[in-house]
Order: C-alpha cells, then structure tokens, then sequence
C-alpha cells in the first residue's frame, strides 16, 4: 500500500474545524469540553456506521434495513443485561464489563443470524440494482421494526448504563462523560480491526471487483457469493455492536432507533466516500464535532449542521473525502 | 381522437386495457355505486396519488432520477393551499395564489436540485435528497407561525366546495349533492387532465431523450443531447405536477400538516406505488395508485377479520393483529420486488410480447456452410 | 496426445425465451490450441460462457478432464484451472492494474507473492501492464485494457485457457507478441481453445479449428487442412478480404 | 333510535409513535366504562358498544376516521385521538356532523382554545394545566430557572405557559433544542453557563416528549454537586421514568401515578390492572378510564339519550368522579379541571423506575387555568 | 468546404501526457487513417477533438470555427460526429430507436430536436423512415425491433456506425470501426466508409490496426506515438518508414531476441518474440 501517497488533507479537517471555532467559543474549558464530547461521540457514531461501510460503501448494497439490526443490537442488550442485573448494579467496572461483553457477543451474534437470513430473502435478488435495494430493504426494515414489536413489545424499553460507567470525568474543568470514553476504546478496536482485514487481504479488493462484475471474479474461480454473505453478515453483527453502544448511550431503546440513526449513518458514509473506512472515521468525528459546536454556537442550526457539513465536503470533494477512485 | 388523447401510448394489452378501464370508471362513479364516507375518501386519495405517482414516475422511470425528496413538492403544494386559505380566507383567488406560489416555490427548488443532480453521482444525490426532505419537514414544523407547526393547518375552502353547501336538497340517486361531491369531480377531472398531460410528455421526442438519458447518459451528450437541459426541465416538471397533486390533497383534506404531506412514509408509498406498476409507464401509477390505495385503506380491517379468525393460534393471530398492518406492509415490499420486478404493467405487456415474438435467435438464417 | 481435455456433447443453450446453442459437439484436445470461428451471432461467446457456467446449458453434456462439468457452479470450473477471458474484457475499471493482476493470482495474498519470473515475462509481453501498474484500469486505451485481460489470465499457471477474441484491438506488434505467448505456452503443455475473428491470427496459431453456425458446429477438423482450402474458407468464413 | 346500542369510537393511536400512549387510554377505556357500569356495559337499557379505529398518529388519517365514524358507523360520540396534531384536525368534524368529541389525552391548549367548538370536550389535562403545576413546584422566592425544551410549537408553548404561571421565581434562560436532539453535550453545556454563578436555589426546568429525553445527560454532568444545580421536571410513563431514577429528590409536577391518588376509583381501577396486566396503571390508562366515567355519567344524566344537544347540556359543568379524585367540566371552554400531584423522586430498588412520592395535592382551584377560547 | 484543424492539441493525466502537442489539420473529402501502437493516444486524441475529454491545451477548430469552449453535444451540432471503440449504446432500447434518436438530434431545427414537450414522437414519420433507411444500409434492418442488449457483438459494432451515420455530420470519426467482427460482416462497414469517400465532401478519420484495412482505405495516414504524431504522409511511404516498421508493426530488422532477463524499457514495444519460458 505504500506505492501510493497517502493523502493526508481529510485527516487534517478534524484538528482544522476545532481550532477554528476555539475563537468563537471563547472560554478553553467550555472548548475543551465540547471538543472531547464531540469526538468521542463521533466515535459512537462511527460504531454505529462502521457494518454500514462493509455493506454500503464496500458491497454497494443500499441498506435501508440496516439500521433494523441496530435496534436489534440494543433490543437483544436489554434482555441479556436485565438478565444480568447483578453484575450492572454493582460499581464495579470489571463486573460491569461481564454483562456488557456478553451483551455485546450475543447482539453481535443475534445480528450476524439475522443477517443471514436478510441477505438470502431480502439482499441475494437485488444485488447491482439501487432503487430495488432501496424498497426490498424498506420493507426488510418495516417487517424487522414490527417483528421487534411483536417480541419486546412496542414499549420503549429502557436500557440503564451499568452502574460503574455513569458520571464523568473531570479533565480540569472540563467534564467528559465517563461512557463516551469507553465507546472511543470500542470504536478505536473497531477501526482497527476493519482497516486491518481490509488494507492487509484480498477481502476488500474482492468485494469492489465482485460489485463490479461478478461473473468476471466467479470466473477467475472465486466464490464471491460465500464472500458477500460473509461481509454482509459481518456488516449485520458490527450493527448489531453498534446498537449496543447506541441504546447503552440513550439508555432506552425504541423499535423505531434505526430508522432514527439511518440518516445519520448514511451522512457519515457518503462524507467520508463509499468504501473507505477511514473515510467514515473522518466522517464520523465531523459530524460528531459539528453537531457539539453547532449546538453550542447557534442551537437553531444544529439540526441542519449535518447537511450543510455533507454539502460543503461534496463540494470540495463530490465522491467524499476518500474516494475509492472513479 | 383516443389516439391523440393517449398520444398513441396504448396500453398494449388487453388485460392491462380493461383493468385501466375499470379503474378510470369506478373513480368516475366511486359516488355514486359505493357509499359511505370512507369509500370517497380512499376514492379522493386515489386520485391525488395517481398524479403524485405519474409524476414521480417522470423523474424515475422516464429520466432514472431516485429522488427522496418529492414529497417535498407535494407537502409545497399542499401547504400553497392551506396557507393561502388560512391567511386569505376561503376564496377562489387565494386558491389561484397558493397554486401559484407553491408552484414558483417548486420550480425554483427543483431547478436547483436539477442542476446539483449533474455534480455528485447518481447514488449520493439520492441520499442527499434524503437528507433534504426531512430537513424540509423539520423546517415547516418549526416555522410553526406560518405552518402550524406539527399541528398543521386546518382551514375553509371556498363555500361551493364545502360539505355544508347543498346544490339541491333532494338527493340524486341516494346521493346527496352537496360540495364535497363537487370538489371530488374537481379533483377527478383535475387528475384525468394530468395524467393525459404527462402522456403526452412521455411520449413526446423530449419524453424519448429522457429514455435515452437514462440507458446511457454518455452517449445521449454525444449525439448532442445537452443532458443538463433534459434532466432539469424533467426534474422541474415533475415537481410542478407533484405540487398540484398536493395541492388536490389540500383542497379535499381541508387540512395540511407535515405528517400529511411531507412525510417519507409517503414517499415510500410513492416509490412503492411506481414499482408495483411498473416503471416508465405512466399507466403503472395509475393501476398501482388504485391498487394500493385501496389495499392500504382496508387492510387493517382485513387482518381484524383475519386476525378474529385465527385466534386460536395465538402467535399467528399476533401477527394478523391489525396494529401490525405494517408488517404486512413491509411485506408487501418485498414480495413486489420478487414478483413484480417490471410492475403489473410490465408483466402484463411482457406476456403478449412473449407469445408475439419471432424465434429471433435459432430461426435459420442462409449460410454457405448449410446448403 | 489426441485425447481432449474438453469435450462438449450436444449442447444446448438457452437464455431467456431465446434457444441460442442447438447441440454443439466439440473436442478441445490437450495440449493443442484449437480455434472456434464463425460470423457474428454464429453462437461463439454463448458457447463459452456455457463451459464456464456463466449460461446453463439446458440439454447435453460438458466434460473437463474425465469430469463432468455440466451443472457445476463457475468459481468450481475455474478453480479446476480454467483460465477464461470474456468478450468485454472484465476489466475491474475501479481497481488498478496491480489489484486487477492480484485478483487473478488466487495464490498471492498480496502483489510481492505474484510469481515475479512469470511476472517479468508478461510485462516483456505486454509493456503497458508494467508501465500502468498503479493505475486505475479503467482509465487504460482498448488495447491496453486487452493486453491487462490476457495478462490476467497468465497469472499464474493453468491447464486451459478460453480466451474470446484476444487479439480485438491489438496492433500489429502486439499481436506478434501473443502468438508468440501462446506458442510458449503450448509448449509448456496449456490446452488453449480461442474465439477469433481475425483468420490471419488464427491461421497463425491453431492447431485444430471448429466452425460454428446458427448455434451449432459446422465444421471439426485441423487447421492446415483448412488454411489450404480457400474454397471451405470461403464457404465456412466468407472470407471476402 | 333511542332503544339501539349507544355506539362510542375510540379513535387513538393503535399504531406509529405513539402506539404505546394510546393503547394504554383503551385499555383505561374499556375499565372504565367497565367500572361504571357495574360490568354491565350498559346504560338505562342500552348497550354500549366500542368501535375502535386506527389514526396511526397521521391527522389526516383521524380525520377522515371521525367523519367515517360519525357518517358510516353513525356513532353517538367519540372518544380520542392520542395525538395533539389529529386531535386540531379532527375538531372540525366533530362540528360538522353535530357530534361530541371527547379529547383525550391531547394535550394541546388550542384544542380547548382558540380551535374549541362546542363539541368538543376534553378529559385529558392541557398544556397549561402542567405548566401552571410544575411552575407551582419551583415558584419561591430567589430561586433562578433556566428552561431546556424541545425547539418546536410544543416546548415553546409549555415554556410560555410556564413563565406566566410563576409569579416568584426568575427565569434567567431559554434554552430550545431541536426535538430529535441525542447529544446534549452543547446545550446542557449552555444552560449551566448561565446558571452556575446565580446566587440561591438553581433549577433546570425540562419540558421534553419523546424517547430520549435530557435527562440522562444532566445526570451525567453531576450538576447537583458541581454547582448546585436541581432538575425539574412533569411526570411521565413509567418506562420514561426509569432515568429519574438518577435523581433521587427531583421535584416536579405529575398528572397521575398510581400510588398518588388516594380515592376508591383510582383504587379500583389499580386492583383491576394488576389482575388483568400483573402491572400498574400507568399515566394514560388513568386518562381513558376518566374519559369512560365522564361519558357514563353524562348517559346517566340524560337516561341514556345520546343527542348531542342533551349531552351538551348535561356535560356542561358536570362533575364525575376519576382516578384522579373529582373533575369537572368547565362550561366555558369543556375543559375538565383537575387535580395535579406535586412529587419528590424517590429511588426504591424494588421499582425499575425513580418513585415519585406526593409532596402535595395542588388543587384545581389553585391553578387559575385560563380560558382561551372565544365563546 | 470546412476543414477540421488541432492546433498543440495537449492532455496530462497526471503526469503522463496522453496527447502531445498535436497539430494537425483534416481536409474534406480525405480519409486520414491514424494508426499506432495500443495506448499511443489515438482514441484520447478523439475524446480531445469530439469534446468527451476538455483539452489541457491547444485548440480545435472546425471550418475556422473555435470548437474548444464547446461542449460534447455542441460539438455534435456543429458537424462532428464519432463512432466509439468500446460499444456504447442505449442497451434496453430497441434498434429502430437508437437510431432514430439519432436522427432526431441531428435535424429538424432545435424545436423538434427533443425539447418539444407536447408532439407524440410517434408522428414524426420522417425520422422514422431516415432510421429505417440507414438501417437498411447496414444490414441490420431486420433486426429494428431487437434489444440492442440482446446483440452479438458484431452486430453492436455496426450499430454503433449506424448512429455515427445518422448524425450526418461534416466529420466522420471511426474508432476500429471493424474490431471484433466477423470477415464476412466487415465488408458492410468497409462498404459504408467507401460510400462515405466517394462523396468526396466528408472529412473521415479512421483509427484501425488492420493494416490491410489501412493501406486499401487510406489516402493519408498520421502516426501517433506516446501521444506525439510521428508521422504523417502518404500511406506507402508511411508504412514504410522505419518508426512503423519497428514500434508499430513490430518487425524490427536486427531481431535482437538475446536472452536478456530483463525487460526491455517499458514506453518502447518490444520487438518481435523476445520472451521467456514461464
Ligand atoms: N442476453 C441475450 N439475450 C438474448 N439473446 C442473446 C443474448 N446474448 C446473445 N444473444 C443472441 O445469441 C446469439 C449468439 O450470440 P453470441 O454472442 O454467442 O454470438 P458470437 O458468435 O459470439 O458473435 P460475435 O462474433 O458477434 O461476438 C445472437 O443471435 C444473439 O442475438
Ligand atoms: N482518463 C484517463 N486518465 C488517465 N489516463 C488516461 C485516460 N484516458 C487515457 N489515458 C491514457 O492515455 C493513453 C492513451 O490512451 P488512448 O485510449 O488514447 O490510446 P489508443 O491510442 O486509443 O490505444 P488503443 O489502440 O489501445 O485503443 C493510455 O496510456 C491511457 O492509459
Ligand atoms: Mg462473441
Ligand atoms: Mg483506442
């Protein structure tokens, strides 16, 4: 990988927008506050967009139903940390962490089953064409957020944070909420894992070439069908991850949560170019700083911050800031 | 004279033909052979959703534009009318200005988001107008001083189209002639002047570039085509029939809101409605508009019956229970898609085609070799 | 020696409502380079998309070394080292020409594991496949795109190579070169079978010809028998040039 | 037609967002009239029989419910909707076809405001009754506020009914957050600048519907201890009130909560729940019960006569008994007055959600709701 | 009588300069052949005078007219018109309608060239029957109701001539018109240009690599080579000039197949069958 110079100007926007505002903010510890919060909740964000890269921006399959397996995540993490309500009671970190791992795997695993099943019913027949991904994958999303109803009821349900992570941490005078530290950790591993598998092996590439023309990869004797299960799959658990980290952050969970973060995710993507995890880290930590900022300049704008973010990058960059060439 | 009114578009099936037929004829009589309240009402919405289909139809069938964001010229629309009325009282002229300016409104919009269709690719546009419709929405809930905020607006229309004004006080075949009646035949004849006028577009040499746009958007430039002009002058009327459809929804609701209008459940019904009638047609919004219209207003009812009937299962009867209609809804979806991937229309004139067409390929063609 | 490594019994394909193959019988023998030909539409590309799976063929039989192959999924026929090389090319355009040469190395895991001997001898074969290597392969002039989809079926070794209408938009040097590949790899024991509409090229390399016309073959035999018959040629290619 | 069933439609969100909302008011429903009738279901002879119908929250779907309802079902009256935007839709109709609309539990104030006509009754309680409740929890001398609401016709107008309600305490800030906020980092951050160096009592008083409510953000900042901040805020359904569970001591102003009304209906009505549901009545099904008592004892007052005149007449200022103690139906404006509960949360391990514990009954008469609409 | 001229006719992709400095002029009622080794910049060097591709530098001019600021379809309009290399048609269209869309962009005035919202294509027989006309001249006419998606490649080939032939433009541009077609199929293309030749008014270039095609076609042939023209004369002589001979046709005279390993220097062809046993 290293035939090709890295380019380094999208890296450089995330440092570029917080300076630029530190003047208009005025007070360092009410900067420093916004700006750790802000990134750490662009690390939540991009948890929550990162199965989304594998299915949207590397398989180029349009997932509406994508956010179905967010909610999923978090619907399957209120029963497995009710189950556990000792260890989330106690104060204790580690214990905490026992009932929030195992609520993780098992959501991610949930995820990964269902997600099976989606790509066979749902994705396998649409696969190269838009605008039926986009309606099959509506309904898939329609059919999950009722099926969800139908288990855990229509209800919000609410998920508390385990005791051991609530509060903050005072950095100075600057207050950071203790989870949104540990959801950079997540998000850190995250990334890592998905810029090793793709960067380090044929995976990636795979993927682009069998969205291109899959008769040509079939024929040069590879098994792109397993292949687009497998990264589906992938895609499904890494939401279902996502939807842990999202309800433990909102603390309650509603079967409509995916379709709510659906918009937000696909911003991210297309910020940061389809395909490039890098990208939509980038993507991720923009939004979640402008939102911070916004919200703390001018509150009114907050809502369209998103857009205005998306609009001005597709200017400067009409295929995201890492576009996968074409 | 039917040729030209069809602008030798025919439906070329014969089946296709009769099923156009009856629907055209049961919306024409919907008042007077089906009664009740509520039968006029889906009879109403079926029409407003026929132009709100055949126009979106132009922008993704004819032209290949995905766009999320045409709820936003039917809500326009919609809103011109129930803002003119609100603030201009219940007249004619405040009709004609809402009209009017929505469709500026519209015309400008779409004319902008013609233009930034060229700049981003094709896939990203759409998520942008995703985007953008439901920033829309939020805008016209929080502009609540003119729009009513999420409680919308609830007004008069002009007196000869309100349900309080009798024409006569006898009713005419059980049917009493009152302005809802008439606004209903306004909508009807306003809805069957769209459509032929959206026919004919389509089947103008300007509906055939569309076409020719979408295959292949290189080579249409090279032959000259200046695709920019096509693509926005599509984009830009298809939002001016949007906006008079929601104008129609306005007028027979005599009430606007964001839900009613702008929300993107509709535009999934919308895209949903285009799919199952097939793509490119014209005809598919109308058969499709009826079909699902009608389907979607009586479904819950259905699975009440359905759901009555299966109570001894209780994890079926769950399922049919009429709270999870959407279930079904979504269902839908998906089975159209597997099914219908060319709509009823499609399908039907695939069928003719099938049974029409030449051995084309292993017909024997001369060759030296096979004296 | 004659024993062929491909042999297709009567048959047919269909795509869609259209019968496009009526019963093509057809030998490739091992280790020989055979040339199907035959005029536009004559059934030459459906005739190979059916070996490689790519079409079903809906009646008859398709042996590859003893083993029927008929219903066999395509990545299975290819892993049993068929190389092929589409009509279009199948060039990944978003992918460089390294990752388009990777992709058809299934050993490598990553470029420095490609064969560099092997590598060497293609670049020396077709220059802008070095000259172009990070690129993006979309951006490659039609014959370079050509030479990138032969490059890539060459990769690595395979026991036969299908290859449609490899010398379309070559010039002449180019050309040269490829025939002078193909008898290298002949030599080292690859079945090769060719689609080819250039009878001067063809004439060139094939050991045995096959004929097709109106989705069926016409005429088997070895390829002097009809390079000396200018009458066949005539009345089989209606060689007019 | 005096003999046949007194038919009634319950026209509420079975569907959408607030599916949750709604169900709970049938469900309150169907006890009350239960309840009313002694479990007979009828009134001087004559049946009564519930048509439910589906507005899945869409105003323009409700409004053509109503009509189907009072054209085709030919209901006497209706009961409903959830939502505050169907209900503005439907009240028309209800004038139209000279019909009651009993509104519950749509809060909006225009609803028994400026839209009211004269069939239109409301058993739910209005805006300004929670805002003249909550701002009755705070309203002491030295004592700074600071709003945090959700930056549409909602939040804006509970704030405004809010300020008008207090007559000691200072609001020194505003704070709007658009409706669909998740990360309130910024805003809190905003809100605690302007409130942190005030002298004496320091309030947040959040007026917010929806999923994510601020609340477990403000828990986060630990704002009581840093600076000595309180949060204030109205009831809710239990599952949304599982985050005041943080806020041991939160003060506030409810509608309704189980274990606050000490009366023999409220008590009847909770025996009841737990026996069907194994859980306790929640904010709306206390809603659709009283709505259930007001429509018997008004059939009762008219010997089961459902003219919509008679009905008016017989409703207008009419007292009836509720979960909630006595209301009555103001004759001006048909808004039923009511009884608001002044709570302190407590966190009780034995309850997933923050028990609020009654401080005090903060009467009708004590509010001084004003009458908005023009008669 | 308009002749098309380039005058430093430039393109950089990057660093690689794909045309390069290209001057060069077109006279009508000539066919000029350009040929060179794959990747040399003839069809970049279309792209540039077409409009597909906006030039780095240079001009093009058609008749004295500056064509450089004008945009691919505005060139079409005033009298350029090209064939491409790799086939590029309205794939679920029929043939009929290929062609005829052709047609109608090309004449008719700006009124009925597609803009007109409210006449039904339908009526206007006239391009009707020119589409039919010029399918007839191909040979493809009993294919007109045919997907073009669903022809052989051969037949895709002559379609693509058939809508170059349909603009009637002043330039003809053909891009290997005849690559991949069948002997017996390429006499109908062949027929065509000699048709179009014989009209001694058209100004034609032709890129090609059938050299037999080159030699009975050509009247001039141009060279192009790593995107500079390297020659440009009379077909004999050209093909017969040493820069052909070797980078182009390959037939170095001093075959010099040593047995050096390593590749020879990648912007030069290598001669002959200089190569390794894998
Ligand atoms: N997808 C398809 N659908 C319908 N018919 C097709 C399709 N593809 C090919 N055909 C038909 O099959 C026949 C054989 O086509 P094929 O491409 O195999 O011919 P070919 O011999 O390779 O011709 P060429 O030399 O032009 O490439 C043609 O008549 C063609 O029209
Ligand atoms: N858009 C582009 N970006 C980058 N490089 C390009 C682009 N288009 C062409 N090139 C390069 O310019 C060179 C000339 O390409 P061109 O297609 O003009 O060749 P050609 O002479 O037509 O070759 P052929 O005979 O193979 O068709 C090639 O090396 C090609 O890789
Ligand atoms: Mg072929
Ligand atoms: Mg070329």
């Amino acid at each position: 990988m290293k035939n090709v110079d890295f380019d380094w100007k999208p890296l450089a926007l995330v440092p570029l927008l917080a300076l630029l505002v530190l003047p208009f903010i005025g007070s360092s510890s009410t900067w420093v506050t916004l700006t750790i919060a802000g990134l750490a909740m662009g690390m939540i964000i991009f948890v929550i967009a990162s199965g989304l890269t594998l299915v949207f921006g590397l398989m180029d399959v349009l997932n509406f139903g994508h956010g179905v397996f967010i909610a999923l995540g978090a619907f399957v993490a209120t029963s497995v940390l009710g189950a556990m309500a000792d260890y989330t009671a106690s104060g204790s970190l580690l214990q905490n962490l026992l009932a929030v791992l195992p609520a993780m795997v098992i959501a991610m695993l949930v995820a990964a089953a269902i997600g099976l099943a989606f790509e066979r019913f749902i994705v396998r027949p649409v696969y190269g064409n838009h605008l039926k991904q986009i309606l099959i994958t509506m309904g898939g999303m329609i059919i999950g957020e009722e099926l969800i109803k139908v288990i855990w009821g229509p209800l919000q349900i609410p998920l508390p944070l385990p005791e051991g992570m609530r509060g903050m941490v005072l950095l100075g005078d600057a207050a950071v909420e203790r989870y949104r530290l540990l959801a950079v950790i997540v998000g850190v591993l995250v990334f890592g894992l998905l810029l090793w598998t793709l960067t380090r092996t044929k995976l990636g590439l795979l993927i682009r070439a069998g969205v291109q023309d899959r008769e040509m990869v079939e024929s040069l004797g590879y098994r792109i069908h397993v292949l687009f299960v497998g990264v589906f799959v992938a895609g499904s658990a890494l939401a279902g991850l996502g939807g842990v980290m999202w309800g433990m952050y909102q603390q309650t969970v509603v079967p409509q949560m995916g379709a709510q973060v659906n918009v937000l995710i696909f911003i991210v993507l297309i910020i940061g170019g389809l395909g490039s995890t890098t990208g939509a880290l980038i993507g991720a930590l923009l939004v979640g700083l402008m939102a911070n900022y916004t919200g703390f300049l001018v509150p009114k704008a907050a809502l369209f911050s998103n857009i205005a973010l998306m609009m001005a990058i597709l200017l400067w960059r009409p295929q995201g800031v890492y576009a996968l060439s074409k | 004279m039917i040729a030209r009114l069809l602008s030798n578009d025919f439906p070329r099936n014969r089946i296709l033909a009769v099923l156009l037929l009856v629907v055209v004829v049961t919306l024409a009589l919907t008042p007077f052979v089906i009664p009740g309240i509520k039968a006029l009402n889906v009879a109403a919405k079926v029409l407003v959703f026929i132009v709100l289909v055949a126009s979106f139809d132009l922008l993704l069938g004819y032209t290949g534009i995905v766009s999320f964001a045409h709820t936003m010229f039917f809500g326009i629309g919609a809103y011109g009318v129930a803002i003119a009325f609100t603030r201009l009282g219940p007249t004619w002229p405040a009709l004609a200005a809402g009209v009017a300016a929505a469709l500026a409104l519209s015309f400008v919009l779409a004319l902008a988001i013609g233009l930034f269709s060229l700049r981003v690719r094709a896939i990203f546009f759409s998520m942008i107008t995703l985007a953008f419709a439901a920033a829309f929405q939020t805008l016209a809930s929080q502009l609540s001083e003119i729009t009513g905020g999420e409680d919308g607006l609830t007004f008069k229309v002009p007196s000869v189209l309100s349900p309080s004004h009798e024409f006569s006080s006898e009713p005419f075949l059980g049917v009493s002639l009152d302005g809802r009646l008439l606004t209903y035949y306004l909508l009807f004849v306003t809805a069957l002047v769209l459509v032929l006028a959206l026919l004919r577009i389509v089947n103008s040499p300007f509906g055939r570039v569309l076409q020719a746009i979408r295959e292949n958007e290189f080579r249409a430039e090279a032959i000259g085509y200046r695709v920019v002009v096509y693509r926005t002058t599509s984009a830009i009327l298809s939002a001016l029939f949007a906006t008079l459809a929601g104008a129609m929804l306005a007028l027979w609701l005599r009430y606007n809101g964001p839900d009613t209008s702008l929300s993107f459940e509709i535009m999934l019904d919308v895209l949903l409605i285009v799919v199952i009638g097939g793509m490119g047609t014209i005809y598919g919004a109308v058969i499709g508009s009826g079909l699902f219209v009608v389907a979607q207003s009586y479904l819950q009812d259905l699975l009440r019956i359905a759901s009555e009937a299966t109570s001894g299962l209780p994890w079926l009867s769950a399922l049919l229970s009429p709270d999870r209609w959407l279930l079904w809804l979504g269902l839908l979806f998906v089975l159209s898609v597997y099914y219908f991937p060319t709509g009823i229309v499609g399908k039907l004139r695939s069928m003719r085609a099938a049974s029409k067409r030449p051995p084309a390929a292993g017909e024997p063609r001369h060759s030296p070799a096979l004296k | 020696m004659n024993e062929s490594l491909l042999t297709l019994e009567g048959v047919h394909t269909h795509i869609g409502a259209y019968h496009i193959l009526h019963g093509v019988d057809l030998q490739v023998p091992r280790g020989q380079l055979t040339m199907l030909l035959g005029r536009n539409g004559a059934g030459k590309t459906t005739t190979l998309r059916t070996i490689m799976g790519l079409w079903k063929a809906s009646r008859g039989r398709i042996t590859l070394d003893g083993q029927d192959i008929t219903a066999q999924p395509t990545p299975q026929i290819a892993g049993r080292g068929v190389a092929y090389v589409p009509e279009n090319m199948g060039i990944f355009a978003d992918l460089t020409v390294r990752e388009n040469m990777l992709l058809a190395a299934r050993s490598a895991k990553n470029a420095d594991q490609i064969d560099e001997q092997r590598l060497k001898w293609i670049f020396s074969l077709f220059p802008a496949v070095e000259k172009f290597w990070n690129h993006p392969a979309g951006k490659l002039s039609g014959g370079q795109k050509q030479m990138l989809a032969v490059s890539r079926s060459i990769v690595e070794p395979r026991e036969l190579l299908i290859i449609d209408e490899p010398s379309k938009g070559l010039a002449p040097a180019i050309i040269n070169n490829m025939i002078e590949a193909f008898g290298e790899l002949k030599r080292s024991g690859v079945t090769i079978l060719l689609v080819e509409q250039n009878f001067n090229f063809a004439k060139r390399l094939g050991d045995t010809v096959a004929v097709m016309d109106n989705g069926q073959i016409v005429h088997a035999g070895g390829m002097e028998e009809l390079a000396e018959d200018e009458e066949l040629q005539h009345s089989l290619l209606g060689l007019a040039l | 037609q005096s003999k046949g069933d007194i038919k009634i439609a319950h026209i509420y969100s079975r569907t959408g967002p607030l599916e949750a909302y709604g169900k709970q008011t049938q469900t309150g429903l169907l006890m009350g009239l239960d309840y009313a009738t002694n479990g007979t279901m009828t009134v001087n002879g004559r049946k009564i029989v519930v048509i439910e119908k589906d507005d899945q929250g869409k105003p323009d779907v409700g409004k053509s419910l109503l009509a189907t309802a009072y054209g085709d079902d030919k209901v006497d009256l209706a009961v409903g909707p959830t939502s505050s935007a169907v209900a503005l839709a439907m009240l028309p109709v209800a004038e139209e076809y000279k019909k009651i609309l009993l509104v519950e539990p749509a809060v909006a104030d225009a609803i028994t405001g400026d839209k009211w006509n004269k069939y239109i009754f409301r058993t739910g309680r209005n805006s300004s009754q929670d805002a003249a409740s909550n701002a009755a929890v705070a309203d002491q001398d030295g004592v700074s506020i600071a709003t945090l609401a959700q930056d549409y016709a909602f939040g804006r107008d509970g704030i405004k009914a809010f300020k008008e309600a207090l007559k000691k305490a200072k609001v020194v800030h505003e704070e709007y957050l658009p409706p669909n906020t998740t990360d309130f980092t910024a805003g809190i951050q905003r809100v605690v600048d302007q409130l942190k160096d005030k002298p004496g009592r320091k309030f947040i008083a959040v007026v917010w519907a929806g999923a994510t409510p601020p609340f477990n953000a403000l828990a986060a900042q630990n704002l009581k201890q840093r600076y000595g901040i309180d949060v204030a805020t109205g009831g809710n359904i239990l599952p949304a009130m599982v985050s005041y569970k943080q806020f041991p001591g939160m003060e506030g102003a409810t509608y309704y909560y189980f274990g606050i009304p000490k009366n023999p209906v409220n008590e009847a009505m909770v025996a009841a729940h737990y026996k069907q549901f194994k859980s306790p009545p929640d904010f709306f099904t206390a809603g659709g019960f009283s709505a259930a008592m007001a429509i018997v004892t008004a059939l009762k007052k008219t010997n089961g006569e459902t003219d919509s005149n008679k009905l008016i007449a017989a409703m207008e200022g009419m007292s009836f008994d509720t979960p909630k103690g006595k209301m009555t139906f103001r004759k001006e404006d048909h808004q039923a007055l009511q009884s608001m509960y002044h709570f302190k949360i407590k966190a009780d391990p034995a309850f997933a959600w923050g028990v609020p514990e009654l401080v005090r009954e903060i009467k009708p008469e004590e509010m001084n709701i004003p009458v908005r609409n023009k008669r | 009588m308009s002749r098309l001229e380039t005058r430093d006719l430039t393109i950089r992709f990057g660093g690689h300069v794909a045309v390069n400095a290209v001057t060069c002029s077109f006279e009508p009622g000539t066919l000029t052949a350009i040929v060179g080794p794959n990747g040399a910049g003839k069809t970049t060097y279309f792209n540039l005078i077409s409009g597909q591709l906006k030039a780095s530098s240079g001009s093009v001019s058609l008749g004295g007219r500056d064509l450089s600021g004008m945009s691919a379809s505005e060139r079409t309009h005033a009298g350029l018109g090209r064939a491409f290399q790799l086939t590029n048609l309205f794939p679920r269209l029929t043939v009929l309608e290929n062609v005829r869309l052709a047609v109608q962009a090309s004449r008719g005035g700006p009124h009925r060239r597609g803009l007109n919202l409210w006449s039904v294509w339908s009526d206007h027989r006239t391009l009707l029957q020119h589409a039919d006309e010029i399918l007839g001249s191909i040979a493809l006419k009993d294919k007109e109701h045919e997907l073009v998606a669903n022809l052989p490649h051969g037949d895709q080939r002559k379609l693509e001539v058939a809508l170059l032939m349909a603009l009637e433009p002043q330039v003809f541009m053909f891009d290997e018109p005849t690559a991949g077609m069948n002997a017996a199929e390429a006499p109908v293309i062949l027929d065509l240009i000699r048709r179009l030749k014989a009209d001694r008014s058209k100004t034609i270039l032709l890129v090609e690599h059938k050299m037999d095609v080159v030699r009975e076609l050509a009247d001039r042939i141009i060279v192009l080579h790593n995107g500079s023209l390297v020659a440009d004369g009379e077909p004999a002589e050209v093909i017969a000039s040493p820069v052909v001979q070797e980078a182009y046709l390959g037939l170095s005279p001093q075959d010099a197949s040593g047995g050096t390993d390593t590749p020879p220097h990648p912007d030069l062809p290598p001669s002959g069958g200089r190569s390794k046993q894998p």
